[in-house]
């Protein structure tokens, strides 16, 4: 049972968690992570951000994503909100949202997810600053994150 | 024929947004990138073998060796940046 | 940054988690776990639960869990409520909410402070079923999950 | 004098939330504990070697070698079952 959802408007993550608990009653644990448009990156302030994707593959790289968590960790409930467009700091940017019997799994399935989602999903950011616009670079860590899951055999 | 598409600073920087091309001597994605390298300019660059370049061949993740047939959608882009 | 409360009176983990994101505009990642007071355990049907607490001693253990994950890992807030008292199924117990800079850290501290709470902050729940009242069972499986934080020197 | 405090399973069997008792033989808690034990019945059942038994000194957890002093709070509890 997962939800994913791609969108040009802002969204409430609040509002999504409440709809994850929402489908089942049994639900005794949530994890969610929510990342945040900063307004300073890499030192300089940034106005605002615009997120392009693919539409179409986007969704199917995240639902390839959830299904592999789903199939890896006894998950009750996901919800998956990706922002795409123009943001301003301050604005949501993802939410990964995850409900099992057991809050270890819990964490990992949400973990497992914004980690794939970070390196397998087609998004890419660009920031306006003071200097003009700027494409966001990938970062090393990101790759890193996700070799953990292939490493270890949790 | 294939579909190319190109995303984020390619598609900036090649200006280029999509493209229809003969797939006749294309058998894989590998291929279609040395094609594209021949063309020079910033398809070169942004091309060139040291470049982390991410593709995907009908919207599912590839790699150089995933094998093209026609009516493909190949699609060139930057690591993501997403989350 | 960390706030710790022990509420007699139900509470909103939403709320919470927007007063954690106004502590610092410069928060981009935020963990969340909520534990939620279900209708169903070991088969029997709840009807409510109440939860006892040793009161001074459960903030003190409570602010050193926190105080730990501060140490261990670059934590930009943390905010940790739990419930007391009476409670009526699919009510909040706990909630932890960490923000961190990095989502890899932001994920750790959150687990590990749920983890040690769950084994070292004192609270007893004894729930009213059908059948009566009875005190819950400690599970091993809490014990084993804060060996790993001793273990991985992650 | 110390003062015994009792929780949850602990305070309900043994009908005893708190009691004030002669610290002078004490050293530490396990010295405590042998003496709640020898007063039988509920007390020796709970309290029995192979039982889980959790305990504070002063409201920070502690174990059976932990040492008592006069004017101490020693507590004693079932395991903790919050979260």
């Amino acid at each position: 049972m997962y939800t994913i959802r791609v969108d040009s408007e802002p969204f409430d993550p609040n509002h999504e968690v409440d709809l994850l608990r929402g489908e089942d009653p049994a639900i005794g644990a949530v994890v969610s992570f929510v990342g945040l448009m900063r307004d300073l990156n890499e030192g300089e302030r940034v106005e605002r951000m615009f997120l392009e994707h693919y539409p179409g593959m986007t969704e199917n790289a995240l639902e390839q994503i959830v299904k592999q968590a789903f199939e890896r960790w006894q998950l009750q409930a996901c919800r998956v909100v990706h922002r795409v467009g123009e943001l301003k700091p301050t604005e949501p940017i993802v939410l990964v949202a995850v409900a099992s019997a057991h809050r270890k799994e819990a964490f990992q399935g949400c973990e497992y997810i914004i980690d794939y989602l970070k390196t397998q999903a087609p998004f890419w950011k660009k920031e306006t600053t003071e200097n003009g616009e700027r494409w966001v670079d990938a970062r090393d860590s990101d790759d890193q994150a996700i070799r953990q899951w292939s490493a270890d055999g949790s | 024929m294939i579909q190319l598409r190109l995303f984020a600073r390619f598609r900036e920087e090649l200006g280029v947004d999509s493209e229809q091309l003969a797939s006749d001597e294309l058998c894989c994605v590998e291929d279609l990138l040395n094609l594209l390298r021949q063309r020079g300019g910033a398809w070169s660059r942004l091309l060139a073998e040291d470049q982390r370049i991410m593709m995907a061949v009908n919207q599912e993740m590839a790699n150089p060796q995933t094998p093209l047939h026609s009516g493909d959608e190949i699609a060139l882009f930057p690591p993501v940046t997403g989350g």
